[in-house]
């Protein structure tokens, strides 16, 4: 579909830039996505009181932490995901875009940027919250500056293949459910390392510094396999 | 681009479908037969001759029976994933030339994955309850078969959201692609993850003895039959069907 | 690329057997016209008669499946990215960020053509378009007619030399289209033309060419002084199926 | 039948004929499918027929 002509790199790097600048000027002047994803993140964490109420008080919700973290994480991202393509599609933007003279994958790494920003930035937001709620007794026993390495490693695979399903599902009958339906299993493998090495940062223990870069290994793995994937798959998406 | 008129070897599809089906009959028949009435049982890494009894207690009963599985669920499992790769090649296929072939054999490709992946489903789970006492495991290779189902499911969800045929199969292409890739992913990191509830606990035995062998290469001859039958009966009838559509069209101006 | 580029006064676009089939479905189906630089087209057709899939071939948005076309000398498919940078779509859709000022709207195409200079570019087009005094507002706040003016200047930026025009102007009360008429009017000199129109009398009073299509067939291809009027009127009756006065 | 799985059916796995009975009939399900489609394959086989024949019984006197 496209030409075999590229473009120069330096239009490249502007376009890439541009898009972006966008992107996050829209949101500084809306705080449409921020505001919903933190909202919703703080939805979450009445779910999980009502979730854990019956526990009692010989549990530990530490020992869960991190897979409620993630839980709340892969919601609220969902919903991001999906308002950050339907700006495109509102007025017919991303027509716009395919017209202008730009290669298909500076759209792509440019949303998935605009989108791991507003990720990171809702996580950092939600990560105090949550400690507030639920870890007050106890300890913390990890490495503290292990919670955004991981917290990093797996934005960028959900921002990543988030944004190539995001793409198709906007231009789908009944968004938000295909988005779930098509993101939840594609992005399993990530989740489950992502837990693993996140439980090793809040809980330490026996060999945790281990368990925590074998988890970030494969979430490295993954993100770099998938991103691959979505970057060489884009184009045909983005067109149809 | 009908699929019927094609003739190998002087026969016609139907005539080769028939063939198939009834060879993927008889090689089942014969695996299930073989594994569950002539083939020994294997403990561990041995083969054993005889039922081994200490003390009034059978050792390792349960291992007795583990093999067994190996004989009808792993050929399954296996034909699912390779239907799958014709998912993922028809995908690129499509990607690249745009024909709406490819998109009908990647979709018949991906049902065909869909009935084994939810064989392989039931077979596996029969197995944990019985090996294990309970109905369902987070093991490896289950878990990645559900994430597997799920994947398939999203592929029709997402083809059932989609009025333009087009955009359907690029949309469609793309994701079997993704998914593709993903299950041995999912597979790897399943096993690869350190998990504190469940130890990996089904492994392939080590040495098989040839009547083993021979039981686990006729149920998988069987099933690649019975999958590429019913992949090719269900094409010709989606050709059929489309091309009723082109006369009824034809009909109608 | 620059070696296809041709002599002005040529062929601004040439359409050979362009086809565009899925499956069954053919939406276009041999399509062939020639459209001299500087000529205005306006194509007609039913629904469903290959119009959009036409446009969306030739401004490089779909690749056609058989046939070749060349706009601004450039091919639809090999020249895909270089030919972007010379055509422009006004549609009926604005292609606007509603969270952005016109201002903002504009600068941000214009980074993405590489619009030299691209801040006096802008504040020109605003003026151009008399949108000026409106240039900090966001485009959310706009009436229908001031979306269609920035969306003319959106076009424009980048200096293109063929226009596709889609429908503009439909949904526009009698005050936009009047001033969508004086804009068309100045650009329409130095500029080539391919208009969708439902609206017949629009269409013909604008274009020099006339191009009618059904069932992705062209039905009919002509410089417009060639075409008597009445042969015409009963042409569209028949294809487009629409009481024509 | 080999005697030491006989032996082992009746004394300590039990259980072995239902799991048996369970593969056997998911075996007979699969090939109930297959014999399922293979009639619908009829099916839109004869309907073809039969709207081909008027397509050229249609087709005739026009052309």
């Amino acid at each position: 579909m496209a030409g075999t002509h590229a473009n120069p790199r330096g239009l490249s790097v502007r376009q890439f830039k541009a898009i972006l600048k966008k992107d996050i000027v829209m949101e500084l002047r809306t705080k449409e996505m921020i505001t919903s994803m933190g909202i919703y993140a703080l939805l979450t964490m009445v779910i999980y009181q009502i979730a854990l109420s019956q526990a009692g008080t010989a549990f530990d919700p530490r020992n869960i932490a991190a897979g409620l973290l993630w839980l709340a994480f892969v919601f609220t991202s969902m919903l991001g995901l999906n308002r950050s393509l339907v700006h495109e599609k509102d007025q017919g933007c991303l027509e716009a875009l395919l017209l202008s003279p730009v290669d298909r994958p500076v759209i792509f790494f440019a949303k998935a940027t605009g989108n791991l920003i507003f990720l990171l930035i809702v996580q950092a937001l939600t990560i105090p919250v949550f400690a507030f709620l639920f870890l007050q007794q106890g300890t913390y026993a990890g490495d503290l500056w292990m919670i955004p390495l991981v917290l990093t490693m797996g934005s960028i695979g959900i921002a990543g293949v988030g944004t190539l399903l995001a793409t198709m599902s906007v231009n789908t009958k009944g968004k938000d459910f295909v988005l779930a339906v098509l993101f939840v299993p594609i992005m399993y493998p990530l989740l489950l390392a992502a837990v693993s090495a996140t439980t090793a940062a809040v809980l330490g223990g026996d060999g945790y510094v281990q368990q925590f870069w074998s988890g970030m290994g494969l979430m490295a793995a993954f993100d770099a396999i998938m991103l691959l994937a979505a970057f060489a798959l884009y184009e045909f998406i983005v067109g149809a | 681009m009908s699929v019927g008129e094609k003739r190998f070897l002087g026969l016609g599809l139907y005539t080769w479908i028939y063939i198939t089906l009834g060879l993927a009959a008889v090689l089942t028949t014969a695996a299930l037969t073989m594994t569950f009435f002539f083939t020994p049982v294997v403990l561990a890494d041995t083969v054993v001759d005889e039922l081994r009894v200490i003390g009034g207690v059978p050792i390792q009963n349960q291992l007795l029976f583990s093999q067994k599985i190996f004989y009808f669920h792993v050929p399954v499992a296996m034909s699912s994933f390779l239907v799958f790769i014709f998912t993922a090649l028809n995908g690129v296929r499509f990607l690249i030339k745009k024909e709406k072939i490819y998109d009908t054999k990647a979709r018949i490709a991906t049902e065909v994955t869909l009935l084994f992946v939810l064989l392989t489903m039931a077979t596996g789970i029969l197995w944990t309850r019985y090996e294990w006492g309970t109905w369902w495991v987070w093991e490896p290779r289950l878990t990645t078969y559900f994430i597997l189902t799920l994947m398939v499911i999203g592929y029709f969800v997402l083809r059932n959201s989609i009025d333009d045929e087009e955009r359907r199969a690029t949309y469609a292409a793309a994701f079997g692609i993704i998914a593709f890739i993903n299950a041995p992913i999912s597979f790897a990191i399943t096993r690869l993850v350190p998990s504190s509830a469940h130890p990996v606990v089904f492994r392939a035995g080590g040495g098989l003895i040839s009547s083993q062998l021979i039981a686990f290469f006729l149920g998988m001859a069987g099933m690649l039959l019975f999958a590429w039958s019913v992949y090719q009966i269900r094409l010709r009838e989606q050709d059929i069907t489309d091309r009723v559509e082109v006369a009824k069209a034809a009909l109608e101006e | 690329m620059s070696e296809s580029k041709e002599s002005p006064g040529t062929n601004a676009v040439e359409v050979r057997s362009l086809t565009r089939t899925f499956g069954i479905r053919k939406a276009l189906n041999d399509v062939t016209f020639d459209l001299p630089a500087g000529a205005f087209l306006s194509v007609f057709g039913p629904n469903g008669a290959g119009k959009t899939t036409l446009v969306k071939v030739l401004t490089t948005l779909m690749a056609p499946s058989k046939g070749t076309a060349r706009v601004a000398g450039m091919d639809v498919v090999a020249d895909a990215v270089e030919l972007r940078s010379h055509i422009g779509l006004i549609s009926h859709n604005p292609l606007l960020y509603p969270d952005l000022s016109a201002a903002e709207n504009l600068e941000f195409f214009a980074e993405m053509y590489g619009v030299p200079d691209a801040s006096t570019r802008v504040r020109e087009l605003l003026e151009a378009v008399e949108l000026d005094h409106r240039r900090l507002d966001l485009v959310r706040t706009f009436s229908r007619g001031m979306l269609q003016r920035l969306s003319i200047a959106r076009a424009l930026l980048h200096r293109p030399e063929v226009l596709f025009l889609d429908e503009p102007y439909s949904g526009l009360d009698p005050h936009a289209v009047d001033i969508l008429d004086n804009l068309i009017a100045q650009i329409r000199a130095d500029h080539t033309f391919v208009m969708i129109s439902h609206d017949l009398a629009k269409g013909l009073s604008l274009c020099t060419h006339t191009l009618i299509m059904a069932r992705g067939r062209v039905v009919l291809a002509e410089e417009i002084s060639a075409v008597k009027r009445d042969e015409f009127a009963q042409l569209y009756r028949s294809t487009v199926g629409m009481g024509v006065a | 039948m080999d005697p030491v799985l006989q032996e082992i059916y009746r004394t300590v796995l039990d259980g072995a004929p239902f799991v048996l009975g369970a593969y056997f009939l998911l075996w007979l399900g699969l090939f109930g499918y297959a014999f399922m489609i293979t009639k619908r394959l009829k099916g839109v086989e004869k309907e073809l027929a039969v709207i081909e024949e008027s397509v050229s019984r249609r087709g005739a006197p026009n052309s």
